[in-house]
């Protein structure tokens, strides 16, 4: 079974346990370029995990993950990240020391190395890219704020703005509107959907009608294993994924 | 080195060298126990628990003093009052420490490093001043002085005995209360998670201080023990300290099982490293070895895998 | 080198007598047949080197650890130099000058004891000092006092190899302290195997180094040797090497905590010391360290030094009391603390011999000085800057002091640098 | 200029350096007299080390238990050479073997062990001072960082490691002057560093560095990889996510800091003239960190008046009252962690700066300052 190389991502197999509990169940699906696929499913069907395993942040029991054919379990994080792979997290996760212009510096995908960093300057190309990429997540007026003061959903912007300047060909994304207001959430749609032209995305979410909006095809998962997959219509239909949500 | 000898002296040998292990397995166990339960279960660093265990010793200290001025007839027995007070002595200036200080720093572990190390000078300095800059003499009870001949070669330490089944005795108790009480999920509820603790109505605070408390309390069972085989002077908690920490980490900080596990191979490899090569060396290659284990395997011997 | 005291017997009855006629306790010198005046001496001619010296007061340091680990064992040094001070002022002083102290902390630190000398060379002046324990700690402040020409009187017994023009070392160096006890203990008790164990420094290799070499050359065995870290607890395996050796001597220079640990986990393996079987012969454990070790655990051992607190002479029994009546009654005394006390009173012969309180002057006639109110007996200051003393055996007691069971019949002349021991 | 431009130095800053290198150049060697200012010279050897604490754990969150180990390694590189020059046939007459450094004298070595020979080099030997502990500290890096060892875990095994070496010292006493250390260290290339000119020029000497180190601090600080620092405090997985190896920056910041304290160890041993186990051990380590916490653990500038600080207070309580200083260092302890988390600088932004900018302000009308953030709030959370 070798992946297709028309698939950005390949996941095959792909199985973790912890102490003999298998989060990730010999899973496989794969992502076409330019595909939104939106991975659903209840509390504990291993979600999250996938996401750590496919950027490395878990190590993998078993199977393959290939990112454009490179095998991504037996790299580290950051060479991930440099394969073209952004990742954000449930919890928004910014440096609260730092200003949001800061923070979004030390995303810039320049000067990753030590010395890199050390000799790394602040010139005209970095601040304007920084500039547009704030703008795009709403925050050109608070760039010399600290994020430690930002709102929470604020937060959650900086961090997808921190991937954006990657502009990284796969985004992971893990529940990007939870915990917003209404009015924040809406916001975050539209951006969504301007970020998720040109790339390929992965988002984990659980608003069934934001993920209407935005998936090309849904996964669902369930106790580690794929459950169904297909458009949103087809696994709404799907007699299992009703059992599993409803059942019980 | 071995021609000399025959093979009954061998065995003798060997036998009391493995005892020699199993006893310092013990002391390991009883330093290690009281930091197992602050350090594992709460994630406190208490550099002050060498201090802790020479409270105890004091407290073994004076009721020997005590006894042998007021109860001479009992002097024989007074040992076991002494470790009785010398766990509540101790356990309650632990839970003063954790409401003056401990209490404040729990999301900042390298703090409270830097805290109670503070509070362990000065505890140095307060026993300097009470009881001398000198070691004091603790009189021991004859019958736990000596040793029981079992052959012509083999002769077994009272005192050594006596730790041996303390370690075993603590080890059960903490493991009861820890693992078979009420308390002991109160302790694992409020470290897995405080908030959703609080929230089902424990008592995280007092938990919080009873844990330290009962942990300080150990420590100074443990160095009240340690009147039998060691010295007791203001500095003397300062010897254990990294072995003790050595002993937890490796085990697995959070695992009892890890601590007596790591307790029992430490003491094994020093025991026979000493016999093989001088006394310095064995320490710095038991030293090296553990450090060298643990970064290859930071989490140490026990340790549960768990999602991130 | 040698210089053989003609007769060692005669001035100790003379101060013998002086402490029978004289009220004062440990009263007289031989120096001080008269009562000096500082107008006999006036401060500039007594001293040309701009040192701490007025026409009624001459200022000296202490400097010992107050604070740290090492504040334990010398204590009992401070005590004994202010013991020491305050009998000599109340005589009248040194060349009708009261003495005067300051005290440092060293803190069992040894840069801040060469910190704390050079503070009492150069701006305190002071004419000498009585100081130092560990050996690191004499090595910290030697160059000090070579750069700044002062004057050290240091108490430790200690390892020897070293020979400075600016210290006198009143305690014994490594071989007057082993040999004797060596010898005495094949001599007496027919001893052919020795185990030697020490804590991990300089002075427990350096002087098992000589007692090896000494045990060789009687044609005797060595059957073991071990060192084990400062402050290490554990002698289990140890003990248990020993029995498999079954040597007739332990010999041991365990130091600190751990020798209470030694002591007492030695004891409940079931070696009783009193049996003899094996006997076990330190160099390490004073009056001092029987406390904190606890006279039952380490009753039967013999301890090698030249003093010990039970010594019956007329000096060391006045010197006992006047200690006691200063420091408390329940205190004990160390060959340490008797070896600090003769610094001042050692410094004060030299002076008066000198006539003056100039470093150089007081080094020349420093060799010779003879001190017969020592609470050890007679003493005699060498060329090479030790002390002529008595090596003494003593067998411990369960009340924590010694029985002296021998002592050598003439003082043992101090080789810091022993030839064919290195 | 200088302030709005590269912004190397904030106004802060700038006062900052400027009062103390008023303080270290002018107001200490005019006010005080030869001993004593040698005695500030070896505290200020301690603010190299701080420096170093700064940048590993006040900015990285990697708190080192031993970092004695570095002082006393780049300590022992240059005492070693002083040792193999004081050893000369002559000077060592009197011993068995002329020519070989007394303490292998005293162990009956004969002859100079192979691995002392190059110290008999000077340019060698300043090039081991910083090699040796940075090799180290990279090794001990590599080992603990590769594999995710940090927070509590990696300042319990330096504290191991700290104990370990000591033991070593020790015990191979005829290779390292055992627990006297290297003693009686007399010149340096035939300059007696022992007079009082020498001192004074050591001083200033130690001085200088003390402030190029601080400049690379500072270079360090302001560039991205400083701000890299924080954010790996922050929130290590984000820093990994977003592309940057983390355990790389780990390792330079904690090779960066044994050198810092490599040099205060060498800048030790020519200032003392030895050096000696006792500073490599846990409790002089733990000593070091305090010197930090007290001056502050993210200011460098703090760093070094913590170490002025508190060694002055060491020295003189200890003279007036030896009974009440180990209560007093054990209070500071405390205080530094509840009472003022932020140290002297901590104390010096709440209450001076305000004052100080507040007067630069009415000269030079600046924006703010793009590299402050709130103290107190990142001291806590340095610690999580």
């Amino acid at each position: 079974m070798d992946a297709r190389p028309d698939f950005l991502l390949t996941v095959e197999n792909l199985t973790v346990s912890f102490d003999g509990f298998k989060a990730v169940d010999s899973l496989s699906f794969y992502v076409e370029p330019n595909e939104c696929r939106v991975i659903i499913g209840p509390n504990g069907a291993g979600k999250t995990t996938v996401l750590d395993l496919i950027c490395g942040r878990t190590k993998a029991t078993g199977g393959k993950v290939e990112f454009k054919n490179q095998e991504l379990l037996k790299m580290r994080e950051d060479q991930i990240v440099h394969a073209g792979v952004g990742r954000k997290f449930q919890t928004p996760t910014v440096y609260e020391d730092l200003t949001v212009f800061e923070n979004l510096e030390i995303s810039y995908p320049k000067g990753h190395g030590v010395f890199g960093a050390l000799m790394f300057r602040r010139d005209d190309e970095v601040i304007s890219r920084i500039d547009e990429i704030a703008e795009t997540v709403f925050l050109e007026d608070l760039l010399d704020e600290q994020a430690a003061f930002l709102s929470h959903g604020q937060k959650q912007w900086l961090e997808i703005g921190m991937l954006l300047i990657q502009d990284p060909e796969l985004l992971m994304l893990d529940e990007p509107v939870a915990g917003m207001s209404v009015a924040e959430r809406k916001q975050t749609a539209e951006l969504l959907n301007r970020v998720i032209k040109d790339r390929s995305v992965i988002v984990i979410e659980h608003d069934m009608k934001f993920v209407e909006d935005i998936a090309t095809r849904v996964t669902v998962l369930h106790q580690g294993k794929v459950l169904s997959e297909g458009s949103m219509a087809h696994v709404q239909a799907d007699p299992k994924v009703i059992e599993v949500y409803l059942g019980h | 080195m071995f021609a000399d000898y025959t093979m009954g002296e061998l065995g003798a040998i060997f036998a009391m060298q493995g005892f020699a292990g199993l006893i310092l397995f013990s002391v390991f166990v009883l330093m290690a126990l009281g930091l197992a339960i602050i350090f594992g279960q709460m994630g406190v660093i208490n550099m002050a628990h060498g201090e802790f265990m020479i409270l105890g010793a004091y407290v073994t200290y004076l009721t020997s003093n005590l006894f042998a001025d007021y109860l001479p007839a009992l002097f024989s027995m007074y040992f076991f009052l002494a470790m009785i007070l010398a766990f509540f002595v101790a356990g309650g200036l632990g839970m003063l420490v954790e409401w003056a200080l401990i209490r404040h720093l729990y999301k900042r572990p390298l703090d409270t490093l830097l805290a109670t190390w503070g509070l362990s000078l000065i505890l140095q300095q307060i026993y300097r001043s009470v009881f001398g800059a000198r070691e004091v003499g603790v009189s021991i009870p004859d019958w736990m002085m000596g040793s029981l001949p079992l052959t012509d070669m083999i002769e077994v330490p009272i005192n050594g005995i006596f730790v041996m089944v303390l370690a075993v005795g603590i080890s059960l108790a903490v493991y009861i209360m820890m693992f078979r009480s009420s308390w002991g999920k109160q302790v694992r509820a409020v470290t897995q998670n405080r908030v959703m603790a609080g929230a089902v109505g424990i008592n995280t605070a007092r938990t919080d201080r009873l844990t330290f408390g009962i942990g300080c309390g150990v420590a100074g069972v443990a160095g009240s023990a340690f009147t039998m085989i060691g010295s007791t002077g203001p500095t003397a908690g300062q010897l254990y300290i990294v072995d003790t920490f050595l002993v937890v980490v490796f085990g697995g900080a959070a695992s009892l099982l890890g601590t007596i596990a790591s307790a029992f191979s430490i003491s094994q490899a020093q025991s026979v490293m000493e016999f093989f090569l001088s006394g310095s060396m064995a320490k710095v290659l038991t030293l090296l070895t553990v450090v060298g284990i643990l970064m290859l395997r930071p989490q140490g011997l026990f340790a549960l895998k768990l999602r991130k | 080198m040698s210089d053989t005291p003609e007769n060692p017997k005669k001035p100790m009855e003379a101060s013998r007598r002086a402490v029978l006629m004289g009220g004062t306790a440990v009263a007289a010198s031989l120096f001080a047949p008269k009562f000096l005046s500082a107008s006999d001496y006036p401060t500039a001619a007594v001293n040309t080197t701009g040192l701490a010296v007025t026409d009624d007061e001459v200022t000296i340091g202490i400097l010992h650890s107050i604070t740290g680990t090492m504040a334990i064992s010398e204590t009992g040094s401070v005590q004994a130099e202010k013991l020491a001070i305050d009998q000599i002022n109340a005589q009248g002083g040194i060349l009708g000058r009261k003495i005067k102290y300051i005290q440092e902390d060293g803190a069992s630190d040894w840069p801040t004891f060469a910190e704390k000398a050079k503070k009492l060379l150069v701006n305190d002046k002071v004419a000498s000092v009585m100081g130092c324990w560990t050996s690191a700690s004499r090595k910290a402040v030697l160059p000090v006092f070579e750069q700044y020409n002062g004057f050290l009187y240091y108490p430790t017994f200690y390892e020897g190899l070293e020979q400075s023009p600016n210290v006198i070392y009143t305690g014994q160096e490594a071989t007057q302290q082993i040999i004797a006890g060596i010898d005495w203990v094949t001599q007496t008790k027919g001893a052919k195997s020795f185990f030697l164990l020490g804590s991990d420094y300089i002075w427990p290799r350096t002087s098992n180094k000589i007692a090896r070499k000494h045990i060789e050359k009687l044609g005797l065995k060595v059957v073991g040797e071990e060192y084990y870290p400062l402050g290490h607890t554990q002698f289990n395996s140890v003990i248990n090497k020993i029995r498999l050796k079954k040597p007739d001597v332990i010999y041991a220079i365990v130091v600190g905590g751990s020798n209470v640990a030694f002591y007492k986990q030695l004891k409940a393996a079931g070696i009783d010391m009193t049996k003899e079987k094996p006997l076990l012969l330190t160099i390490s454990v004073t009056e001092d360290e029987i406390r904190g070790i606890g006279g039952e655990n380490i009753v039967g051992a013999y301890a090698c030094m030249k003093y010990f607190q039970s010594l019956d002479n007329p000096n060391n029994v006045a010197f006992v009391e006047e200690f006691k009546k200063m420091w408390g009654e329940d205190i004990v005394i160390g060959d340490v603390t008797q070896a600090a006390y003769l610094g001042p009173w050692l410094w004060k012969a030299a002076v008066e011999k000198a006539g003056s309180f100039d470093i150089d002057k007081i080094r020349e006639a420093s060799p010779g000085i003879e001190l017969t109110t020592a609470p050890e007996g007679y003493v005699k200051v060498h060329e090479n800057h030790h002390l002529w003393s008595k090596t003494r055996v003593g067998h411990a007691k369960e009340d924590g002091q010694y029985e002296v069971v021998f002592e050598t019949a003439d003082l043992v002349e101090p080789d810091p640098f022993p030839e064919g021991y290195q | 200029m200088l302030l709005s431009k590269n912004r190397f130095f904030s106004t802060t800053d700038l006062i900052g350096f400027g009062l103390l290198a008023l303080l270290i150049f002018v107001v200490l060697p005019i006010g005080l007299d030869t001993f004593r200012l040698n005695l500030f010279g070896k505290y200020l050897t301690y603010a190299f080390v701080a420096i170093g604490l700064v940048l590993c754990w006040g900015a990285g969150g990697i708190l080192s238990l031993g970092q004695g180990v570095f002082f006393g390694l780049g300590g022992y590189c240059m005492a070693m050479f002083l040792k193999l020059e004081a050893s000369s046939p002559e000077a060592t007459k009197i011993q068995s073997t002329p020519g070989i450094p007394d303490f292998m004298d005293w162990n009956q070595i004969t002859e100079i062990p192979i691995w002392w020979q190059p110290f008999h080099s000077l340019t060698f030997s300043l090039i081991a001072v910083i090699l040796v502990p940075v090799i180290f500290a990279f090794i001990i890096g590599v080992a603990m960082f590769r594999r995710r060892v940090g927070g509590v875990y990696f300042a319990i095994i330096t504290q191991a490691i700290a104990a370990i070496l000591t033991i070593l010292i020790i015990g191979q006493q005829g290779y390292t002057g055992g627990v006297n250390g290297i003693t009686d260290l007399r010149t340096l290339k035939g300059w007696d560093i022992r007079t009082d000119d020498a001192k004074v020029l050591l001083y200033f000497v130690n001085g200088g560095l003390l402030f190029a180190c601080l400049f690379l601090a500072q270079l360090i600080r302001r560039s991205k990889l400083g701000r890299i620092l924080i954010a790996m405090r922050n929130q290590e997985d984000r820093v990994r996510f977003s592309g940057y190896d983390v355990a790389n920056f780990k390792i330079f910041v904690f090779c960066a800091g044994a050198a810092f304290a490599a040099i205060g160890g060498a800048m030790f041993t020519l200032q003392v003239g030895f050096m000696s186990p006792s500073f490599v051990g846990i409790v002089p380590s733990i000593e070091m960190v305090i010197l930090c916490a007290v001056g502050g653990r993210l200011s460098i500038i703090g760093a070094v008046y913590g170490a002025l600080l508190v060694n002055l207070a060491k020295t003189t309580f200890s003279e007036l009252f030896p009974e009440l200083w180990l209560l007093g260092l054990g209070g500071l302890f405390i205080a530094v962690v509840l009472i003022f988390p932020n140290g002297l600088a901590g104390l010096y932004s709440d209450y001076i700066e305000p004052r100080i900018t507040a007067i630069f302000k009415r000269k030079f009308p600046e924006s703010k300052d793009p590299g402050k953030f709130d103290p107190a709030k990142t001291a806590a959370e340095a610690a999580e």
